[in-house]
């Protein structure tokens, strides 16, 4: 099928040779950040393209946090029909790239200077088989607090430095009758948390064989239980409404001060901003108690297509833009991830986005950056989903111990693998 | 039917069995009229509040400070991707795509129920069971197999481009939907139109057969003059159906200039970040919904009619 | 060469027959009634005439033109409908005109035909009406008139006036009788009412399951039904069919009727038919018909052969023109028709004259005729 | 003519007209030749379909199709998930909500349906307001009034914070946030969308019976209650029939409506067959697993609807 489906690409992209010689200039860009502050960013990007003379054509599609996307690029791959490039998030681009239909971006890469700049962890995700086939566009950090500092000051807080200093922090907010973790009771969000409760439990070496190897010795050891007891403990500092918000929604309990603080990956900090709050001032950003040092990543990715080749010249002008370092600097200021490569200079990022770039790029080279498995950058969506399953019905109380929950979680990605 | 009215036996102080009754009856009505309409409500007056007052007040609560700033903002600014053109850009793209995908499908639909009932032939049943059981295809299981064959469309339409310089239309994203749409609207418009004419006389096309009309004269002049009931039903159930598709829209017209309504609706709610302008989103549901809500307010008369008229029956 | 000749016609719906060989002719300007229960076939026999349905085997042929493969509007007929089958959305001018429109005739000559044959119906004033706005006697007409407007060689009517009330019935069959005698129009009508087709008919072909029972003109059929399903089936009411053991010995021969409590009656039989010794001292069935049954002095004077016995009178039935009296002969009720005049009390023992000319047997085994 | 007719005395098997020509061949084809477009079309774009997802649950399909059989392990994999009560798996949490919901949804509708159906149908003053006011919801999608229903149902939103604001503060209704009772909003939103339409179709079957029989009954002194319960109901059963079909139909395929209203639940806890089959195939990128469910959803519409439609479209002796 996907031969065949090759065959007519090929097909047809000889057929569009044939009958337009010129270039197309023209990028086809299914994605799915739609709302304000993530499409301004893009738009950068859209208005860099205009500059060198490149028309974009957008294919938004929102919801489920790209699911509907990825369920349109499914069915534009099987048409054939292939955008010029795609959104997409870690082991889909290599899936996609094993079936033959990504492009080739290795030439333009080479004399970017990709290979050196882009961190060896993400090169694992956008290069396969030797070949760059994904430009990535930023480095999401996952194990963040971020707290409202108003209300810390309240409560006399201080930054918690372990975990068990985190536990005594929500206790005082608890007390002070704040509600001291804001959550979205939706199994992304819950798995995201976990995957820093594990770091944090665990550290550097156990989380690489538990969530990145999916080492069955680690996934079922002692460690991880007291790892989901840990949350089962966090669990107990949430309001009782918590089950189904979105996490924007919980971000902005925290904004307002109705909760002291959430634990979430840095696009949050997108919120704050959005909010006209300043760090340090309004709000904190401390990296999950514990987890110093390391940094549990995930990244958006342009996925580049095998478009014919009269679209080539548009799709590597805009891989190079995307990668270019103003467009890094500028779309990542707005979305409060970090540039996804380590040589892009920090001068307009805040505290929160400075501290990010100095620990992503000590993180890569002291080998603590890793992927988040909730985000599907530690194992592909198979895995990464029953994780979010199995961590999910603890949370909600179908799974009811910590010993159960282990026993679970290894059964389920046994399964799925 | 006649209504049942209860004869007032005895008379209680002055109001009669039958007036509590009735009093009873519209009591009940109205109750349930509460309960259909209560998300209506909600959205209506959401959209008409300030965002402060959404976060702060009640929602059933009736907005203090009415503004329209939400509804102009959902019609002609709010976006979806990087486009920034309000909701009022994709009402011709669904206008577009819904229309043809109506009326062929009815026609269609017309036509199979004209022969399965009027020109029977050996397996005409079978042929009946087997389109029938067809609406119980999950159509999440059909988008990718389809969008094969689509693609197949749309490399043959670029053949042909080459050859004919024209493409017919294949592979163009709108008739590829309005493709798609009749394909799996069939079953219902045949079920109906099939129910319809199972009880239209046919003695009717015995007459016009003496009288020399041709199987499409007999159509066009006899049956569909006479079919306005179960084409109101059709049509209703039809537009519905396919005004507010997302699945297939999304999947096969991603793109902003060929874009239904329902998934431009989809960008505009189904934010991820940032502030949810939850006033504006609910103007932006209330546009997308209101050729639908038109035409079950304005054809809604004649539905239980054309429902009456066969569409019901087994 | 008769106008109308079916041979031998034969339906099959897959293993089921419905018409098992038909054989019928019908003269030109004749008026041939189909009759016999429902489901006798009678009405896909129509059918078949008009071309709505195949056959199996067989021919039709019109004017001695074979038809069988004739599409309806080429077989120059016209048909009537038991619904009328009015078109509802259109106007009664475009009803009758809309086989004009279909053969390609020019607007004029449309409205020239559709005034001619308003004005033959009467119907001039509903030609902008809708059927739904016309009464149930207009319908009929209107979907008359569209029969009428194609001066067809064929006149096809399919239980026309069973949706009319009684009265109106009446008045359309005279209706169409008159059509009949001004147009001379051969016609082929069906219906389950025996009595319009005795009034209507030239040739009546009496119908059951699929076979046709009795062919001939309603005079042969009334007074001699070929066998028991025909004589019980035409005439109203119905006629007499009383188990008898026929009498006597050599020529002599009588019919012996059984009687309530009482000695048979024994009516002398002297122009017996010449079947009828074989069945001396066997069980016949003795047909008589109500007018053949009466008060001594109503009796048909010039009958050659009346017989009067003593019956016990259980019901009377004034009806205003006649008085029909039921008695019990061989354990059934039987009718006799009397004079209006007739002086007889329910309950007594009056005489009553048996008219043994119209007298018929039928063989209770295979019910045929005895002749 | 002649020869024609003499050729049919010779094949008098040969039913159809043998046909002069060839254009009357085309005639009697024409109803055929119509039929067959969308004939052929559903026998490709459903039943070729069908075969196809049959044939993919046969394989390790992962995120793309794959077209080597490799056994019948996706089924293995659901039986066993099927008998995993404690904790439940995703596919036992999603065909027990399909129980539940499929037998509230469906005879929820039918009785509300009918009982507002027979209120206004006594000679209401206003039907024409009250109609179109049960029958909007069918008109709107999900993704539209998910959000209100959604509000509506939050405890700290919605109705239970309204009614403490009104001065009910013991009043609690959380249905939404509990892994227990989620799937019964599911259930009401559901019923709220559809039972207008039902509504609707037993309006007409009122209607559609004739006062003459309701005369009767009442001359026989049945009371209003026995009217409709010996008589009315019975005189019924062909609109509760397609009534059921329709249900059914929208049952089985409901699946914005989880998602629009719950996201899936707590835990997954409101997951029906569709959002299953749906995840599988394109989120969790196991299609062989995702063609196995809908396989066997469609077995399962096959049980309960060919037996209708057998029962249904039986050729009656006519």
């Amino acid at each position: 099928m996907l031969r065949k489906l090759l065959i007519g690409t090929a097909l047809a992209s000889g057929f569009a040779f044939a009958a337009h010689a010129a270039d197309v200039k023209e990028v086809q860009m299914l994605h799915w950040w739609t709302s304000g502050g993530e499409a301004a960013a893009l738009n950068v990007l859209k208005e860099d393209l205009a500059k060198e003379g490149y028309a974009w054509k957008d294919v938004p599609v929102a919801g489920g946090g790209g699911d509907a996307a990825m369920t349109a690029l499914k069915a534009m791959v099987a048409a054939g029909n292939y955008p010029t490039a795609s959104q997409m998030l870690g082991y889909t681009v290599l899936d996609y790239a094993a079936a033959g239909v990504m492009g080739d971006l290795t030439e333009t890469a080479l004399k970017e200077g990709w290979d050196k700049s882009v961190p060896a962890a993400l090169q694992k995700f956008s290069v396969y088989d030797g070949k760059w086939v994904a430009a990535p566009v930023n480095v999401h950090s996952v194990n963040w607090l971020w707290i409202n500092k108003a209300v810390m000051d309240k409560i006399g807080g201080t930054e918690p430095k372990t975990f068990d200093d985190f536990v005594a922090l929500l206790d005082k907010a608890k007390t002070a009758g704040v509600i001291p973790l804001a959550l979205g009771g939706q199994n992304w969000q819950e798995a995201t948390m976990f995957d820093s409760v594990v770091l944090s439990t665990g550290g550097p070496e156990f989380y690489k064989k538990a969530f990145n190897d999916l080492d069955e010795e680690q996934l079922k050891s002692d460690t991880m239980k007291k790892s989901f007891d840990n949350l089962a403990k966090l669990v107990t500092y949430v309001d009782p409404n918590f089950s189904g918000r979105d996490w924007n929604l919980a971000t902005a309990m925290v904004i307002k001060g109705d909760a002291l603080v959430q634990v979430m990956g840095d696009w949050a900090k997108g919120e704050f901003n959005a909010a006209k709050k300043t760090p340090g001032t309004d709000f904190l950003c401390y990296r999950f108690p514990g987890t110093d040092g390391s940094v549990i990543y995930n990244s958006d990715m342009f996925g580049m297509f095998n478009v014919p080749d009269d679209r080539k010249a548009a799709q590597v002008a805009l891989a190079t833009a995307t990668l270019s370092k103003s467009f890094q600097s500028a779309f990542n200021v707005v979305k409060g991830s970090v540039p996804a490569r380590t040589d892009v200079p920090d001068t307009d990022f805040d505290a929160c986005g400075k501290k990010g770039m100095a620990d992503l790029k000590a993180a890569n080279e002291g080998g603590t950056l890793f992927g988040s498995l909730a985000q599907g950058y530690g194992a592909p969506p198979a895995v990464a989903n029953a994780y979010k399953d199995v961590v999910s019905k603890f949370v909600h109380g179908q799974i009811k111990t910590s010993d159960e929950a282990v026993t679970e979680l290894v059964k389920a990605i046994e399964d799925a693998k | 039917m006649s209504a049942v009215a209860t004869p007032a036996r005895q008379v209680t102080g002055g109001i009669s069995a039958r007036t509590v009754n009735r009093i009873v009856i519209y009591g009940l009505l109205a109750l349930f009229a509460l309960f259909y309409l209560m998300p209506l409500f909600v959205m209506l007056v959401t959209s008409f509040k300030t965002m402060d007052e959404i976060q702060n007040g009640n929602m059933l609560a009736l907005p203090q400070a009415p503004t329209f700033e939400p509804w102009i903002k959902a019609w002609s600014e709010v976006c979806s991707g990087l486009t920034c053109v309000g909701m009022k850009g994709y009402f011709w793209n669904s206008i577009k795509m819904v229309v043809p995908a109506v009326i062929i499908s009815t026609l269609l639909g017309a036509l199979n129920g004209y022969v399965l009932t009027k020109w029977r032939f050996r397996g005409a049943t079978l042929v009946f069971a087997l389109m029938l059981f067809a609406c119980f295809i999950p159509f999440q299981s059909v988008l990718l197999p389809m969008a094969t064959i689509l693609g197949r469309f749309g490399r043959f339409g670029a053949t042909l481009q080459n050859a004919t310089g024209f493409s017919f239309g294949l592979g163009n994203s709108t008739v590829n939907l309005v493709f798609v749409h009749v394909v799996y609207g069939l079953g219902f418009t045949t079920l109906f139109f099939r129910n319809y004419y199972e009880a239209f006389p046919t003695e009717l096309i015995k007459a016009a057969q003496v009288d020399g009309a041709s199987f499409f004269q007999i159509f066009r002049r006899i049956m569909l003059p006479n079919s306005l009931p179960i084409i109101v039903v059709t049509v209703i159930y039809q537009f519905t159906n396919i005004w507010n598709d997302f699945l297939f829209a999304s999947a096969y017209a991603g793109s902003g200039d060929v874009m239904p309504m329902t998934v431009a609706l989809n960008n505009v709610v189904n934010t991820s970040t940032g502030v949810i302008e939850y006033n504006v989103n609910m103007a932006a549901a209330m546009i997308a919904a209101l050729p639908t809500l038109l035409v079950y307010v304005v054809a809604g008369r004649y539905f239980v009619r054309g429902l009456m008229a066969g569409a019901v029956k087994g | 060469m008769a106008f109308l000749e079916i041979d031998g016609l034969k339906k099959r719906f897959g293993s089921v027959e419905i018409l098992k060989g038909i054989d019928v002719d019908l003269e030109k300007g004749g008026f041939l009634v189909l009759v016999g229960p429902s489901g006798c076939g009678k009405s896909t026999l129509l059918n078949t005439i008009a071309g709505l349905e195949t056959i199996t085997e067989g021919e039709i042929r019109v004017d001695g033109r074979t038809i069988n493969d004739l599409h309806p509007s080429k077989r120059d007929i016209a048909m009537v409908f038991q619904s009328y089958a009015l078109y509802p959305n259109m106007t009664v001018a475009g009803n009758i005109s809309f086989g004009m429109e279909m053969r390609g005739v020019p607007a004029v000559e449309r409205q020239k035909a559709i005034d001619k044959v308003a004005k033959v119906l009467q119907i001039g004033h509903l030609l902008q009406r809708k059927p739904s706005q016309l009464s149930g006697g207009q319908r009929q007409r209107v979907a008359m008139g569209r029969a009428l407007v194609r001066d067809p060689k064929l006149f096809l009517f399919d239980e026309p006036l069973s949706n009319l009330d009684a009265k109106l019935r009446v008045d359309m069959r005279i209706e169409i009788k008159r059509l009949h005698a001004t147009t001379g129009t051969t016609i082929v009508y069906v219906t389950h009412d025996q009595i319009e087709a005795m009034t209507l008919a030239t040739k009546i072909a009496v119908m059951r399951d699929g076979e046709v029972q009795q062919f001939g003109t309603p005079a042969e059929i009334y007074n001699n039904p070929t066998n028991l399903f025909v004589a019980d089936f035409m005439g109203s009411p119905a006629m007499n069919l009383v188990p008898a053991t026929i009498g006597g010995n050599g020529n002599a021969l009588s019919v012996v009727l059984q009687r309530d409590a009482r000695e048979p009656i024994s009516l002398p039989l002297a122009d017996a038919p010449a079947g009828l010794s074989a069945f001396q001292g066997k069980p016949v069935i003795f047909g008589v018909r109500p007018e053949a049954l009466t008060d001594p002095e109503g009796a048909e004077r010039n009958a050659s052969n009346i017989a009067t016995a003593d019956c016990h009178i259980e019901v009377i039935e004034p009806a205003g023109s006649d008085t029909f009296a039921v008695t019990n002969l061989g354990g059934k009720a039987v009718v006799a028709r009397l004079r209006a005049d007739a002086n007889i009390q329910p309950g007594t023992v009056t005489p009553l004259a048996f008219n043994l000319t119209k007298a018929v047997f039928f063989d209770p085994a295979t019910e045929n005729r005895i002749v | 003519m002649t020869t024609v007719a003499t050729q049919i005395k010779l094949t008098p098997e040969h039913n159809a007209r043998p046909g002069a020509s060839v254009r009357s061949h085309l005639q009697d084809a024409l109803p055929k030749i119509v039929l067959a477009p969308s004939f052929a079309i559903t026998i490709v774009f459903v039943y070729g379909f069908i075969l196809w997802t049959i044939y993919l649950s046969f394989t390790n399909s992962k995120t793309f199709p794959s077209y080597a059989i490799t056994g019948p392990r996706a089924y293995q994999r659901l039986w066993r998930w099927t008998f995993e009560s404690d904790p439940p798996s995703s596919w036992y949490t999603s065909i027990t909500n399909m129980g539940i919901f499929g037998f509230l949804y469906i005879f929820i509708c039918l009785a509300l349906g009918l009982f507002l159906a027979i209120l206004l149908d006594q000679k209401i003053r206003g039907e024409g307001v009250l109609r179109p006011i049960y029958l909007y919801p069918m008109a709107l999608s999900f993704i539209v009034t998910g959000v209100a229903w959604k509000w509506f149902l939050d405890p700290g939103l919605g109705l239970e914070q309204t009614l403490h604001q009104w001065g009910w503060t013991s009043f609690h209704f959380d249905w939404i946030k509990n892994k227990d009772f989620v799937i019964y909003t599911v259930v009401i939103a559901g019923v709220w969308q559809a039972s207008g339409f039902i509504m609707a179709m037993f309006l007409a079957g009122l209607r559609g019976i004739d006062g003459e029989i309701m005369k009767a009954a009442q001359i026989d002194g049945a009371t209003t209650f026995q009217l409709y319960r010996r008589i009315v109901i019975p005189l019924l059963r062909p609109i509760f029939l397609s009534a059921f079909i329709v249900l059914a139909h929208l049952a089985i395929k409901s699946y914005d409506l989880v998602v629009a209203l719950t996201s899936g639940g707590p835990g997954g806890s409101a997951w029906l067959p569709s959002n299953f089959m749906y995840e599988f195939t394109f989120k969790r990128n196991e299609m062989a697993v995702g063609s196995a469910s809908a396989v066997i959803m469609l077995m399962t519409i096959t049980a309960i609807i060919v037996p209708y439609l057998y029962s249904e479209l039986r050729e009656r002796p006519r």
